[in-house]
């Protein structure tokens, strides 16, 4: 198998707080391989945008490594990091604080242009900056205009525009559309979509909505309180759900599909706690339905079926 | 009430955030009445020597003492028959625009102290921080005054003892302004590319936070000015011969009974220079957040 | 509960002996030999070379203060070098003055300032809303000398109603307590205001109002409980301010408090005067916060005192 | 299900709106939120309100309580008839006597909307303090009791602080809130929104739960066609301050003769039980509700727009019960 793009390993990031030591993102690994989408699927609190931003290295990993095309950029120097960045990126959740109020649309699009260095001469950043904004739907009148003067869906524009400047191969997509309204959420889900083909993009796409993850996504990973519960191809997890949190998320979903109404449905009890030094076990045991003693031993991912894994004490490999 | 944001209007204006805040500043009849007042008296003060000599400042005439506001002497004469207007033109240069320089002073050492405080942290900041509190400890007042013991009298020495007394609250505005923009997305955005950190304190953080900075700076710039008036009055700011509102007040202070022009007259234009400073403070913090406003 | 009180004592310490420090520093930099000062010019060598040695000034300047310091934790405040008394009982015979005046003042700002806020807020756009603000807003800007000394002419030289200066009845706090509260008032109001006309936006009033609560439940129910707790805070950093604000008030009409004591000092350099006066307001405005944290966490269940 | 959607005039309609015109005065311009909102609701319906950010739901919902900011919004033409009583002209004192007793609104965020510094408890006993006077303490307490043992929060929290629950819970306090005096109208604005998958099903389950013991017509305000298929009789398309659809769950779900905007929407949300490789978006952006077309609202963006949808507004045309605010409907009806 060829080289991942992004891999991580047994990736840990912990943080401390008065109460105790938060277990954020504990022990994940994956691999995205070029031109593929990692969806990440999971609740608040469940440590999906910490997992991006520390892959990304915004946020230090207490533990484990990112691997970028086989090496480890958690031990690369502040220069170095400098050119990995050339080649991941990240786009934000909210279109309101991503970018920066003080500047136009045509210098926010440009400022990594001017970080970077790739370019020099201000004609060609001017270029630059018109190519990316038709590339990302945005009509050249906006250039000089402010993001207060733009919408939601205009902003995550804006943002994608400034990720794509320096022509990365990978961006970390932190709930991009979860803020918008279905009609404008479309529109930038195809438009990542077309991207991606165009560019051959990878996305660690992060998202608590089951239904844009299946859409966008190759892989799908869920997530509980920092630990990877399940980890499948997208049309594998649809199918065959192994683990009880990922059953339990897929039937709360409300559907407009009226011979569904009257479905049974798994509706959990109890709400997600904080990972604050969390017990061994499973850490979805205290809302689990199925939930047993076994539950108590530390799970670990295990293959139930090709490139199937779930991290479930019922799940026979 | 909350509402939603609109989508936004159609016309592709381009004006920016400053273009939106002088905007709604000038909206605003009385922040506007403010600014006029005080760019007038600052005018008037700079010119004073076009029109009014300075030696009418400290000329003596025994014979005109105690003359009433008239046309010769619009603001009247002192005991030593000074000519009044003559003093307050001239000590305004200290009141006002000593009060501007401490509070460009303490601005620009609150934002570096304050800026490095909330934008590294850690054990910057708590040093920081720790020697802000001390320095809160004792109101500004009593501070300054506690300065003003050690160094002596003197315009030098006053800039000193109130900048000192201003820079910890300045520090704490900065500091939390700069906390609350440090982990917004769209510096995250800027560090996703390497931005180093002077970049992102200088082209991210501070234009975003200033907003409430020069809001309280001009609030402070009231206070300044009372209290260069009131140690005048205490008779340990600047001393006499040199004029000063303050001390106008001080010298006059057993006549006024009998002249109360002497004391309304000084009285008046520290009340409107203040007033004027605190509409432009005002209507700045409304036209900065929108929120505030009804 | 004990146990937060004492560890904000503690934290205290630091933070006075440090300022102390500082100032001591810079005190005793400042140049005149304060044997000369207390001696006069014509004094021999040999008796201002003794008078330091009895002050202690021919030591390092950190073991000056760390005698100074020790002294102060016996009571021993030192003497003044200006009038020669015993720092100490001089302070404890001026304190309840200005300890008087101060909470004079700062009642009458807040029993006038903080209901004026409310109706200002309350019937926001209107007549009384305009009147107060533009009350708060004079109030804030007039210089408090000035407006103490008209006082003293008008009400006291001219129409003769109040006695124009010392201390005896509670008559001759009566100016006092106005003008050196004007400043606190002004604040209290602006404050108030603000701080109810923000909780009036919150989305708990419009579910109050949607259970079907009248306006005087929605204000006294919900709004004023909430719009209190800045105002709380605000108190305190008043006090701060009125402890600055006496020493006008009391030159100005001659009351034998603290701010007198401390501005005869400041022109004299009269160091442990100095110190002494420093010392005390910086422990009485931090026991003042103390005790405005303690009032806020009982208001505002959210608010825990952790040690 | 087939009476709930009488045409105007229906004289048992629990609550009628005719021809809304709602618009807030904003600094740069004036905001038109409702462009002739008419709505009709049957006692006991469970109605879906969906619409996108800012096609004038919410405002609705204040208006029919009169809670509209003051100042900045007001109702400039049209009505609203509430069980008879005129809600436009009622006095400040009748309108308090419907607030909270007759009609209860669910607030979109639980996190604000609940006064932090009074017990989760007395703000579930004020309303019947203030709609019950007659209650006696006791009758009171046991009243609260049952209501937060309905919504599954055990009585012996209610000494608590907002807070000190989470925000699934606190939403569960705010529908005690609402229901503890059995409203004939409750209007629910987003109640999920904020909330996570996994809690919103639990409140949708509680509401379903609730919905069959307590017989009160509902407003259920949201933008996921989703739920208001889950819990909803029929439902209403807002867009730019105009229902421009409505009919019952069954006939709009149908997904024939919709309304192009609602076939829009159905088309970009993306399927969890199919697979689609391209979403269909709607194109161009949501009406600039300050400057509005003159025509049909919707017609900049549709496909199937004409000469006379730019010109003149479609009315709604009715087939049995399903009314559609579109010309290609015109002409189409069938009583």
């Amino acid at each position: 198998m060829a080289v991942p793009l992004i891999e991580t390993r047994h990736l840990k990031k912990y943080f401390k707080t008065p109460a105790g030591l938060l277990h954020a993102v504990d022990d994940v690994s994956f691999k995205i391989q070029p031109g593929e989408t990692l969806g990440v699927v999971g609740e608040s609190g469940c440590g999906k945008s910490t997992l991006g931003r520390t892959v990304l290295r915004l946020l230090e990993a207490t533990e484990g490594e990112v691997l970028y095309k086989g090496e480890n950029i958690l031990r690369y120097s502040k220069r170095d990091m400098k050119k990995v960045h050339l080649n991941m990126q990240m786009i934000f959740q909210d279109p309101f604080t991503s970018l920066n109020p003080r500047l136009s649309i045509s210098s926010i699009i440009a400022e990594p242009i001017k970080v970077c260095g790739t370019l020099k001469d201000k004609g060609d950043i001017q270029k630059k900056v018109h190519e990316l904004m038709e590339v990302c739907g945005l009509p050249e009148r906006y250039v000089n205009t402010y993001p207060h003067e733009l919408d939601g869906g205009r902003r995550q524009r804006v943002g994608l525009a400034r990720a794509l400047a320096v022509d990365p191969e990978f961006i970390v997509c932190d709930e991009p559309v979860s803020a918008l309204d279905v009609s404008v959420q479309a529109q930038i889900l195809n438009l990542l979509m077309d991207l991606q083909d165009s560019k051959g993009l990878s996305y660690l796409f992060i998202t608590h909505d089951l239904c844009v993850v299946r859409h966008i996504s190759t892989n799908i990973m869920v997530m509980y309180m920092g630990k990877v519960v399940e980890y499948a191809p997208k049309d594998e997890l649809f199918q065959h759900q192994a683990h009880p949190y990922t059953k339990a998320l897929l039937s709360a979903i409300p559907t407009t599909d009226l011979s569904r109404r009257g479905r049974e449905r798994r509706a959990l009890t109890g709400e997600v706690a904080n990972p604050i030094d969390p017990a061994p076990g499973c850490r979805f045991a205290p809302r689990c339905p199925y939930a047993a003693e076994r539950c108590k031993q530390p799970q670990e991912l295990k293959q139930v079926a090709p490139g199937h894994y779930a991290a479930c004490a019922m799940c026979q490999p | 009430m909350r509402k939603k944001k609109k989508s936004p209007v159609k016309t592709v204006s381009g004006r920016s955030v400053w273009g939106m805040v002088w905007f709604r500043f000038r909206k605003n009849k009385l922040a506007m009445a403010g600014l006029f007042l005080l760019l007038f008296m600052m005018a008037a003060i700079l010119a004073a020597p076009l029109y009014v000599p300075y030696d009418q400042v400290v000329k003596q005439n025994i014979v005109e003492k105690f003359t009433a506001p008239c046309a010769q002497h619009w603001f009247g004469t002192d005991q030593f028959g000074r000519d009044l207007f003559a003093r307050i033109v001239y000590g305004g240069r200290i009141s006002l625009f000593m009060g501007l320089g401490v509070v460009a002073i303490s601005f620009v050492v609150g934002c570096a102290l304050g800026g490095a405080a909330g934008y590294f942290g850690g054990r910057v900041d708590s040093v920081i921080m720790r020697f802000v509190d001390m320095f809160m400890a004792i109101p500004a007042m009593l501070l300054s005054m506690a300065v003003v013991a050690a160094l002596g009298t003197g315009v030098d020495k006053l800039l000193v003892a109130l900048s000192i007394s201003q820079i910890p609250r300045f520090t704490r505005v900065v500091r939390s302004s700069i906390m609350t923009l440090r982990s917004q997305e769209f510096v995250e955005a800027a560090k996703c590319c390497g931005t180093s950190s002077a970049r992102i304190i200088m082209k991210h953080i501070l234009p975003n936070g200033m907003g409430p900075v020069i809001v309280s700076a001009t609030l402070t710039l009231g206070q300044v000015i009372l209290s260069i008036a009131s140690l005048g009055f205490l008779g340990i700011g600047v001393s006499s011969p040199t004029p000063e509102w303050g001390t106008i007040l001080s010298e006059n202070k057993i006549h006024i009974r009998y002249h109360p022009y002497l004391g309304l007259i000084p009285g008046v234009c520290i009340a409107l220079a203040v007033m004027a400073v605190n509409f432009i403070g005002d209507g700045l913090r409304d036209a900065l957040d929108p929120r505030t406003k009804n | 509960m004990l146990k937060y009180v004492l560890k904000r004592l503690l934290l205290l310490i630091p933070v006075v002996l440090g300022i102390t420090f500082i100032i001591f520093v810079v005190l005793n930099l400042a140049q005149g030999d304060p044997a000369v000062m207390i001696l006069g010019q014509d004094a021999t060598a040999e008796a201002l070379a003794a008078k330091r040695a009895e002050l202690g000034l021919d030591k390092p300047l950190v073991l000056q203060y760390i005698q100074y310091i020790l002294g102060v934790l016996h009571g021993d405040f030192g003497t003044s070098w200006l009038g020669g008394y015993e720092v100490l009982p001089e302070f404890l015979h001026r304190i309840p003055y200005t300890i008087l005046l101060g909470s004079l003042s700062m009642f009458a700002a807040c029993i006038i300032g903080i209901p004026l806020g409310i109706i200002a807020a309350i019937r926001q756009y209107h007549f009384i809303d305009y009147a107060s603000l533009a009350l708060a807003l004079v109030l804030f800007s007039l210089p408090s000398f000035w407006f103490a000394m008209m006082g003293q002419i008008l009400f006291c030289l001219v129409l003769n109603w109040l006695p124009s200066s010392g201390v005896g009845s509670l008559a001759h706090f009566v100016l006092p307590s106005i003008t050196l509260g004007a400043n606190i008032l002004a604040s209290q109001l602006r404050m108030t205001r603000t701080s109810m006309l923000d909780v009036v936006k919150q989305d708990y009033i419009r579910t109050a109002r949607a259970k079907g609560a009248d306006e005087r439940r929605v204000v006294v129910h919900h709004v004023l409980r909430n719009g209190m707790l800045p105002v709380v805070t605000q108190i305190g950093i008043s006090f701060a301010s009125c402890m600055g604000g006496s020493v006008i008030t009391e030159t100005v009409f001659s009351i034998p408090g603290i701010g007198s004591l401390l501005i005869n000092a400041v022109k004299g350099r009269d160091v442990p005067v100095v110190m002494g006066t420093l010392i005390f307001i910086a422990v009485f405005v931090g026991v003042i916060n103390l005790i405005v944290d303690i009032i806020y966490a009982l208001i505002d269940p959210r608010v825990k005192l952790t040690a | 299900m087939d009476k709930t959607l009488q045409t105007a005039g229906s004289r048992e309609a629990l609550l009628e709106i005719r021809g809304l015109h709602a618009e807030y005065d904003t600094d740069d311009a004036v905001v038109h939120a409702l462009n002739g909102f008419d709505l009709t609701l049957q006692r006991g319906e469970k109605l879906g309100l969906v619409g996108e950010t800012g096609a004038g739901k919410t405002t609705m919902a204040l208006s029919i309580l009169r809670l509209l900011p003051p100042r900045v919004g007001k109702i400039t033409q049209g009505s609203i008839t509430y069980d008879g009583i005129d809600i436009l002209s009622a006095s400040p004192k009748e309108m308090l006597a419907l607030r909270g007793a007759r009609i209860s609104m669910i607030f979109q965020d639980p996190m604000t909307s609940l006064n932090p510094v009074t017990t989760v408890g007395d703000q579930v006993l004020e309303v019947l303090k203030l709609h019950f006077p007659e209650m006696s303490r006791e009758e009171r307490d046991a009243r609260v009791d049952e209501i937060m043992k309905m919504v599954g929060i055990p009585p012996s929290r209610k000494g608590e602080y907002p807070h000190q629950f989470s925000g699934g819970m606190k939403q569960r306090i705010v529908i005690a809130m609402a229901l503890v005096s059995e409203p004939e109208l409750l209007l629910a604005d987003e109640p999920t929104t904020a909330l996570d998958v996994t809690i919103q099903a639990q409140i949708l389950e509680l509401m379903k739960q609730l919905k069959e013991k307590l017989n009160s017509a509902m407003v259920l305000i949201t933008h996921d066609l989703g739920v208001v298929a889950e819990f909803c009789d029929t439902v209403a398309i807002v867009y730019a301050g105009e229902v421009i659809e409505q009919g019952s769950v069954e006939d709009v779900y149908a997904r024939k003769d919709n309304h192009p905007y609602t076939t829009g929407l159905f088309n970009c949300i993306p399927d969890l039980y199919t697979t689609a490789d391209r979403l269909e978006p709607i194109p161009g952006f949501m009406a600039d509700p300050t400057d509005l077309p003159q025509g049909c609202s919707f017609a900049p963006r549709c496909p199937h727009c004409t000469q006379r949808c730019l010109q003149e507004k479609p009315s709604m045309y009715l087939r049995g019960n399903h009314g559609v605010k579109c010309h290609r409907f015109s002409g189409k009806e069938v009583k």
